[in-house]
């Protein structure tokens, strides 16, 4: 064998092994998702983004002649409305998830791991029913003749029965219990790693609970926390149904706007462009949100 | 009643957090209570308390459809949570880790199943699984939900990821433990958590789902929410409750049992496992 | 083929429909007589289901149940199989208002099962006024005393028959009167709902309803007090039609089912357990008076005579749909 | 220098579970006092200080600090820092965030906290790593961020961890003198682990050997090592060699001691006849001759001889085949392994080991 | 005992970003060799053996393990274990699963695990600790634990970053011990950073002192003791006065140097006159009398005696200013503070530094 042949080998040798060092593992960890992504997501969404250029045709199907109707369609006033109520309304969603969904996935997360495990499944289980079910339960209980009502009334502290129903108070409480697992059970992942000790560091330096919490605590659990804010937030925006169910169904958001051009008015490129801008806008505010918080190193986009 | 100062502050603390985990247990948990008692309503459908009968689930328990729909319903979400946890857990830790090509499409295309209203996921996926001639069905709808629980479960992956100090997986390798072994001894482990709230998110998303599952369904794949929301359509009928009731039931009931069997193991095995269940 | 044939291979038949609205002892009757299983699917929306078939989810099922709002779509989209009526004799007992209609002149592709009125109800104890016409829900009497139902295609043919136009009209300017009748309506509307706007009325939360008639009979059953409205304006009518997919495996056995259905006894016998309006005119002749007196199908008959049906609107549709956003974003 | 107790812990013990870890520990630190703690790994240092810091509750017994009850005080209430075992860097912060942290949750204006952080920076020799994040940075320059950010805040008590473990000789020597000037100068009490003899020797006001949960003997550095209380002080404090023997007669503070292996001398207090006694003579006062010398020895062989920097140690073996260490700046050029020796010591060089020091002042010891 | 090269470095560099840490690092590694690396704090250890474990790709050059490059294998393929500065324990395993991972991944029978893990917990002084969790164990228990961890896979390298600098002097030594005899036995290659100078030399059997990401020398620990090449070697290996002059005559290996407060003398090979050289000599050679004595003798006024240990350390100052220290057993009983004395040294204990070592062997510098 001549020195050059040597030299093959090696080099084929290092090859192999440098496939073996950084493209194998990479091939089993990021290859199914990316194959899932490509094959399941981003092929039907090209088909999405096919038809947002086409026109409905007489009797609701799809026109293959290209327009861009669609997108200059949905800058009028009527639908730019929509879409900042759903923002109004996602936004909301996620600040009272937040506010609520956190202190309580501390509470589980401080707890012993199998403790918490089995108060994390306690959260689950409500939601391992049909949430239909549950909005329209929750509306029995807040009805005039509801069980709240009712107690209240044999209670002697109300007269006549209070209005809950159909109110932005209840679709408060139901946009939460429907939307809080998401808000805890990321914040609940990152904050079971937060080491004690730097805690115990921060208060030792004389750092008031308040100031531990603002300083070390939040920003350590800032994963969590962005996970969380998008796991509530991006769901919340194509979200009508707890308003529609609970708060009398006067609405009209992006979801179901979306849902009327694909169902009722058979306008599907129109819903297709709508599909498209709410892909944009969350990629957007995803974008928006790690350069203004300066996300970026955090890993978690 | 106790002595010091700090350890007061730390009780009253406690009460605090406990009040308040209780209050939003109590606000979880008061639809499903109020689900559960008008599964016994004595009306054609749910208005008001009319009386106790046991009627709806004596109907339900000569239904013999209603065993399936809960077999399917179970079936599908144990299959696509153990599938989606699989593909997110490898998919989060090799997004985090590796530099490839296609990353940054991956990682940007995770939140579309999420924000993509249910109808155009939907539809879309039955046009492509008509296209690549997949028969509608059962696995058409695991294959359905893997998609919008993988990118749930990467997600919240990687808010467990970020900053976690994985050291100890040089260390493993430098034992001499290959990747594989490394992955499942180490960072399996020290992810489980994040794999914990990634499984039960995958589960509730799948056993709640119904217009995904409705439109990639076949004729012997309906599932139990499906079933449910059609029933809704005519009218709020105890029956639903009495469904949503066994529903509930049957899981907690497998979760005992699991909890029960894996008790029992743990006897038998010597060494101490970390047991989340 | 003969019985013998059948007997080596029994059938199989896939119905896509809404659940709890077909009579077991029906179906039962079905497959022991023609030795056929029947397997039931079950949807959630009309829209879905004409969705789902427009997608090439069809292929599934041998029938299919959407409204009739959404035939034309459908017929025109091409994702129908034609039916052969001699294969469905019992096609005679249905009455002649129901059958080549409009969207299928010659009936070739949907049969109507049942159907329903869309309706006022009121509650004589606590509704201030008394409602003879579309225009009497704008008294300011009635301001958050309604219950509606919603969607586009039901609360804008009502406001154009209001106005005095054709319900199907699409015309933009009369789209736009109808908008504006619609917001007068809104502002007395307390809870829009499709699948439980009885409920309000039910608890005592609003005094008049405007609902299925459906809907109206689970009302009465709660509240017996409850009245329908004698309307002398037009009211809509929805027919849930059954139809053959383009692809469908087993068309032969869906038109056996479907002629199976359409016997007399048979459809009198399903109306026991789905008390809802019927086309099938030689059925209600056999019905019981359970049925005949239900207070909520039993309304006066220039009611029921003089009705309209949803029809596919064509371009019009989008126009529709910005008006109907419009209106409920402005809520 | 020192005024007031300012630490006490009395009758402390502490459980982990079963585990007894600190048992009835007395110890009061003096306003102003530099104490070591001074102990086998694992005998419960770490313990102590995560108690008189509050992040750890006492299972029985009391802790004050500053006469008030550690239980009824927050940490971030008391004037109390800590240098961690572990450095507990907030791993967020960069080096200067990280080191302003008590300044900045005093609300010290901006400008201050720059100057102080920046003064801080030359004391630990790390001027321009302010903008690192502590992943990016050294075993000892995290080590170093840790004593700033305690330092900096000028506590009344200061806890220290093995501040200085993760530091090469050098600079250890250099924090050393700069930690001792600034507790001089701004009279803080330190309360510091270490396991570098020497440093606990140069730097304590008085040393707490600790041995498995027991204060074994508090004393100053100089009394500890030359009057050990228990054979345990005397072993773990520098090198020594022990012999064990019985008393034979005492005269004027001179006691004749019977070894296994010979007779011997030991300066000590007056001793009963047939007492059992405990001798260390450390191995740089530990001498040998090629010939028996006048008064007593010991005959021993040369095993090794082993050069350890400043020193050359020289291993001999007694009769009953016990090994005695002789430390020697230069190897006595003509001596190998395996020749004979004799051993002796001057008289007053040996300690007996639980000999009461002279005018021995009270101590905490229960 | 020695055979061939194991590890090399050649001409490797590392690069954090724009931070140079390692700059053209040559280095070669015996078979069976014990080698330490000593540096100050930051100057590039952790980042040496990291890059010869294969966690941290080398920016230049070359690194070779076995005569195979460490980019062309895994870290899992390789036999050499590292003991982590962080210790880097498994926090969901118990100790005894920590240890005995190594074996465990190389499907070693249970009973033999058993009984392996055994021996290493006596090894290490943990026997009752198997089945406790990292996380409720002290630091040197940890630190324990890591050595175990890597030791029981018997590897051909190891690689070592201050395995023992949590650990008592005691337990300390007695694990120094071990570790050697472990070393000898099993005939694997140590590589080996300490803090301990001590450690360093009596265990080494060389040591590569690193300043700054350079290697300033490398040799046996005598040698770099007795012949630093550099000054900074020389300051920083043990104590040291170091004094700066020039040459005046040299005969005979015997050269006069003036300082600036005086002539010394120095043996050492010739030099030309008016060369700068500078001398080293260490503390306890350092010689003082009260008055001047035949020779040289430099004057100076005792600042401070201090009790560290096992020594007493005089620091005298000089006319200059500068500073000497002298260390001695016992202190002179008759001198203190303010007295005037008179240095001097033998001139065969003072170090030229630079000075070529006699018949100097080749070694790997650049
Ligand atoms: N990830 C990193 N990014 C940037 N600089 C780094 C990083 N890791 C280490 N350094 C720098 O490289 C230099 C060498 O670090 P290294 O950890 O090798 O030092 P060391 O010799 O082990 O020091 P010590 O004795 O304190 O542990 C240090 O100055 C350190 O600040
Ligand atoms: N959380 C805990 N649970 C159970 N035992 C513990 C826990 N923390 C410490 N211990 C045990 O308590 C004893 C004292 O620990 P501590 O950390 O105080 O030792 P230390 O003196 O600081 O030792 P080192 O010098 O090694 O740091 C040790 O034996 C340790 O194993
Ligand atoms: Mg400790
Ligand atoms: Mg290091």
């Amino acid at each position: 064998m001549n020195s050059s042949d040597t030299v093959k080998i090696n080099s084929r040798l290092t090859k192999r092994r440098h496939f073996k060092r950084n493209t194998a593992p990479a091939l089993a960890m990021a290859g199914p998702v990316t194959f899932w992504m490509l094959f399941f997501v981003l092929l039907p969404l090209l088909y999405v983004i096919f038809i947002s250029f086409m026109s409905r045709d007489l009797y609701g199907g799809i026109a293959f002649e290209f327009t861009t109707e669609n997108y200059t369609n949905m800058l009028k006033p009527v639908y730019l409305n929509v879409i900042w109520q759903s923002i109004k309304l996602a936004f909301f969603t996620t600040l009272i998830c937040l506010l609520i969904g956190y202190p309580f996935a501390y509470y589980i997360a401080r707890k012993p791991s199998k403790v918490a495990a089995k108060l994390l499944m306690l959260i689950m289980i409500p939601f391992w029913t049909n949430s239909l079910v549950r909005l329209y339960s929750l509306g029995l209980l807040a009805a005039p003749k509801g069980f709240i009502n009712i107690v209240l009334q044999k209670l002697g502290l109300i007269s006549e029965p209070l209005q809950m129903l159909h109110t932005n108070g209840i679709v408060v409480v139901g946009l939460l219990i429907s939307m809080l697992p998401f808000a805890v059970l990321p914040l609940y992942a990152s904050i079971e790693k937060l080491d004690k000790s730097y805690l115990e560091a921060s208060s030792d330096l004389g750092a008031r609970p308040a100031v531990t919490f603002w300083k070390v605590t939040v920003p350590l659990t800032l994963p969590g926390i962005v996970a969380s804010i998008i796991l509530v937030f991006i769901p919340s925006l194509g979200m009508y149904y707890v308003p529609e169910t609970l708060g009398g169904g006067k609405i009209m958001l992006i979801g179901n706007l979306i849902r009327n051009q694909f169902l009722v008015t058979r306008n599907w490129p129109f819903g297709a462009s709508l599909s498209i801008l709410l892909i944009l806008i969350t990629l957007f505010m995803l974008w928006f949100y790690t350069r203004v918080a300066r996300l970026d190193e955090l890993e978690v986009f | 009643m106790p002595k010091h100062k700090r350890e007061r502050k730390k009780r009253i603390g406690q009460r605090i957090a406990t009040g308040f985990a209780l209050l939003i247990y109590l606000f979880i948990y008061a639809p499903i209570a109020v689900m559960i008692v008008f599964s016994f309503n004595d009306q054609e459908t749910n208005y008001f308390w009319n009386g106790f009968t046991l009627r709806w689930y004596e109907k339900l328990f000569y239904d013999s459809s209603i065993v399936e729909y809960l077999w399917v319903s179970l079936i599908i979400a144990v299959s696509a949570t153990i599938l989606s946890v699989i593909i997110g857990t490898l998919g989060a830790v090799g997004l985090v880790r590796f530099e490839f090509k296609l990353k940054k499409l991956v990682n940007q295309s995770l939140y579309i199943p999420i924000v993509i209203p249910e109808i155009v996921l939907g539809i879309s996926l039955l046009i492509l699984f008509d296209f690549i001639k997949l028969p509608l069905g059962f696995i058409a709808i695991i294959l359905a939900h893997v998609t919008f629980c993988v990118p749930f479960v990467i997600i919240i992956m990687r808010g467990r990821l970020a900053g976690l100090d994985l050291s100890v997986e040089e260390a493993s390798m430098d034992l001499g433990a290959n990747r594989m072994t490394t992955f499942f001894r180490i960072t399996l482990p020290m992810l489980l958590p994040g794999i914990i709230s990634g499984a039960f998110m995958s589960f509730t998303l799948s056993i709640d789902d119904v217009i995904i599952s409705n439109f990639v369904a076949g004729p012997y794949s309906t599932t139990l929410p499906v079933k449910i929301l059609s029933l809704v359509k005519t009218g709020l009928s105890p029956e639903v409750n009495a469904l949503a009731t066994i529903m509930i039931l049957v899981m907690l009931f497998g979760i005992l049992a699991n909890s029960i069997v894996q008790a029992v193991l743990r006897k038998r095995a010597s060494t101490v496992i970390k047991s989340y269940f | 083929g003969g019985a013998a044939e059948e007997e080596a291979t029994p059938g199989e038949l896939n119905v896509y429909m809404w659940s709890e609205y077909m009579s077991e002892s029906v179906v039962q009757g079905f497959e022991e007589e023609f030795n056929i299983k029947v397997n039931f699917s079950y949807m959630n929306s009309s829209e879905e289901a004409t969705a789902k078939l427009t997608s090439g989810g069809g292929d599934q099922y041998d029938l299919v149940m959407p409204c009739d709002a959404d035939m034309t779509a459908l017929i025109n989209g091409g994702h129908l199989a034609e039916m052969n009526l001699d294969n469905i004799p019992n096609f005679a007992n249905l009455g002649e208002a129901y059958k080549y209609r409009e969207f299928d002149p010659e009936n070739k592709y949907a049969m109507p099962y049942l159907m329903n009125y869309v309706y006022v109800i009121y509650n004589p104890e606590t509704c201030p006024i008394e409602i003879t016409k579309y225009q009497d829900l704008f008294s300011p009497e009635l301001k958050g005393q309604i219950s509606s139902i919603t969607g586009i295609r039901n609360l804008f043919p009502i406001a154009l028959v209001a106005l005095g136009y054709d319900p199907n009209s699409s015309v933009e300017s009369e789209i736009a009167e109808a908008y504006e009748w619609l917001k007068g309506y809104m502002a007395n509307v307390k809870v829009l709902s499709s699948d439980d706007t009885e409920q309000a009325i039910v608890s005592g939360e609003c005094s008049v309803a405007l609902v299925f008639d459906g809907q109206a009979g689970r009302a009465f059953e709660a509240v017996p007090g409850l009245k329908v409205a004698d309307l002398s304006d037009p009211i809509q009518l929805g027919v849930d039609e059954l139809v053959i997919p383009a692809n469908a495996k087993n068309k032969e056995n869906a038109e056996l089912f479907l002629n199976y259905l359409l016997d007399a006894e048979v459809m009198a016998e399903n109306l026991i357990a789905n008390p809802y309006t019927c086309p099938n005119v030689e059925a209600i002749k056999l019905t019981e008076d359970s049925y005949k007196l239900n207070p909520a199908i039993n309304i006066p008959q220039h009611m029921k005579d003089n009705y309209f049906l949803q029809l596919d609107v064509g371009e019009a549709a989008t126009v529709y749909d910005e008006y109907w956003t419009m209106l409920l974003s402005e809520q | 220098m020192m005024g007031d107790a300012i630490v006490t812990l009395l009758d402390v013990d502490k459980f982990f579970g079963a585990n007894h870890v600190i048992k009835k520990l007395n110890l009061t630190v003096q306003q102003g006092e530099f104490l070591t703690l001074l102990g086998p790994s694992g005998c419960g240092k770490t313990t102590i200080l995560r108690m008189i810091a509050g992040f750890e509750d006492a299972s029985a017994g009391s802790i004050e600090v500053q006469g008030e009850r550690v239980e009824d005080k927050e940490a971030f209430e008391r004037d109390v820092n800590t240098v961690f075992q572990s450095y507990a860097l907030f791993p967020h912060m960069t080096v200067f965030d990280n080191i302003a942290y008590g300044l900045t949750v005093k609300r010290v204006p901006k400008q201050e906290i720059k100057e102080r952080v920046k003064e801080m920076l030359a004391l630990v020799q790390l001027e321009g790593f302010e903008g690192r994040r502590p992943d990016m940075m050294s075993g000892g320059q995290k080590q170093r961020v840790a004593i700033a950010r305690a330092l900096i805040n000028n506590p009344k008590v200061l806890l220290l961890d093995e501040p200085l473990g993760a530091l090469d000789l050098k600079l250890r020597k250099q924090m050393q003198l700069e930690l001792k000037r600034l507790q001089k100068k701004l009279n803080i009490t330190f309360i510091y682990v270490t396991h570098d003899q020497e440093e606990a020797m140069t730097m304590s006001d008085r040393i707490a050997v600790i041995n498995n949960g027991i204060l074994e003997q508090i004393d100053t550095p100089k009394e500890i090592y030359k009057h050990p209380k228990t054979r345990f002080v005397a072993d773990f404090i520098g090198e020594s060699n022990i012999l064990e023997g019985q008393v034979l007669d005492c005269q004027d503070g001179l006691c004749r001691i019977q070894l296994e292996t010979g007779m011997v001398l030991l300066q000590s207090p007056n001793r009963k006849p047939a007492d059992p006694v405990m001798i260390c003579v450390r191995p740089e006062v530990m001498k040998y001759e090629r010939s028996p010398v006048d008064g007593f020895s010991l005959p021993g062989t040369i095993k090794d001889i082993i050069f350890v920097g400043a020193q050359y140690r020289t291993l001999i073996v007694l009769e009953n085949g016990m090994e005695i260490k002789v430390n020697r700046v230069k190897p006595e050029k003509d001596l190998k392994e395996g020749d004979s020796v004799y051993l002796y010591w001057e008289p007053e060089d040996a300690l007996g080991i639980g000999d009461l020091k002279q005018g021995g002042s009270v101590n905490e010891q229960q």
